[in-house]
């Protein structure tokens, strides 16, 4: 149930691979890494800052951990999110479910990411050839996560 | 014993208010929206971005909260924009 | 779209990587790896040996990935199966899905990942303290994949 | 021109046949039921393993191939196990 926030990049291979280190009973691992893109709403974006309020990013991202795990049969997670600057084709966050069974893992994995989302407290500010701005809240991943909140069927 | 809370403002909202935190003398207690109708009554930034209709989160000790829920003195109180993040 | 069918370990990390490289359009990266349990019924299993047809394989994940690419907006797909002798905790499967949204890459790992299981021609004999035997098809895996011919909302 | 067709067993079918695969003579043309009948003929294993009922999946031309399949001379055809991969 491991929670990182931090400002440097992170090894996908070695993060995974420590998840399920030594433990046979893991089948299936789901992850999920989310980049900067160069280009949002039909701008050209040359780099992002990543806000987060400190303290409260960490309880959050603890929370939707332990939200999956009461929700799902899975053994593990990790949340690793950056913030700080990041530019295009940076790896800003990774997610990862280890269960005994995909169709939990891949669940939880995606569960996690749309709380993630809506609830963990980051916020982007992009800069593009415009200048610098705030990123605004779409209204696609408040609807991700209240599928889960209506118990909607997978 | 505290009688003050601390404000955290985060984001857009940060550089709109022009501060990152500040601390407010309390009194006894209060709720969020009595809060919020303070700072509003200061004019300016405040009233625009903290104005009914407008889209922002308030965090009551790390926690998000309604306009009910009740802030007293040594409370960290953060107001923000909504999340963006991942 | 690569598919590879190989007896030789994968290098998730530099997998992943090597997929979106260079493409910053990417934004999220949903990937899926399958590993050898040691229990499985019940029973400690030993190891496994992976069978499967060569030709029809290759052409089997060749389809649903082209599937996957027609029925979601993703950029770039990657399936690697091992085939062989496999021992608990190995890789047996890595399934990747590129794209701009992380619902889509999501939803098309699983959807790959659903059918390779239900249509691509692998076969699992276990090594048991009872002796080696065949795995028989689970019934999950045939509902997980019927769910996706029946145009199930997500 | 070939005047055979490659038969392809697989997994528990490969053991229980005893063979990875063999070569049939075919004059004109056949289906995957008839081919299937002409097997169960043989008896043994092959009566028991391709009897109705009992789960196995055949391709030809390594596409999975349903009973109404036409068979010619030069296909390939599979039979095998349901798949467990993964």
């Amino acid at each position: 149930m491991a929670v990182r926030v931090q400002t440097a990049d992170f090894d996908v291979g070695a993060e995974l691979a420590a998840l399920r280190s030594g433990n046979p009973a893991v089948g299936a691992v789901a992850s999920f890494i989310g980049c900067v893109r160069d280009m949002n709403e039909g701008d050209r974006v040359g780099g992002m800052f990543l806000e987060h309020y400190p303290g409260m990013t960490e309880r959050e991202l603890e929370k939707i951990a332990a939200e999956a795990k009461a929700r799902w049969d899975i053994f593990d997670t990790l949340i690793i999110h950056r913030v700080g600057e990041l530019k295009p084709l940076d790896q800003i966050v990774l997610v990862a479910v280890t269960s005994a069974h995909r169709g939990e893992a891949l669940a939880a994995c995606e569960f996690i990411m749309d709380y993630l989302k809506t609830r963990a407290p980051f916020w982007k500010r992009e800069s593009t050839p415009e200048g610098e701005r705030w990123v605004d809240a779409r209204v696609s991943d408040d609807a991700a996560a209240a599928r889960w909140d209506a118990g909607a069927a997978r | 014993m505290s009688s003050h809370i601390t404000l955290v403002y985060l984001a857009r909202l940060r550089e709109r208010f022009g501060a990152a935190r500040e601390t407010l003398p309390l009194a006894g207690e209060t709720t969020v929206a009595g809060l919020l109708e303070t700072l509003r009554a200061r004019g300016g930034e405040f009233a625009v971005e903290l104005a009914a209709g407008r889209a922002f989160r308030v965090a009551v000790n790390q926690e998000v909260a309604g306009p009910e829920q009740r802030i007293v003195a040594g409370d960290e109180v953060a107001i923000f924009p909504p999340v963006t993040g991942g």
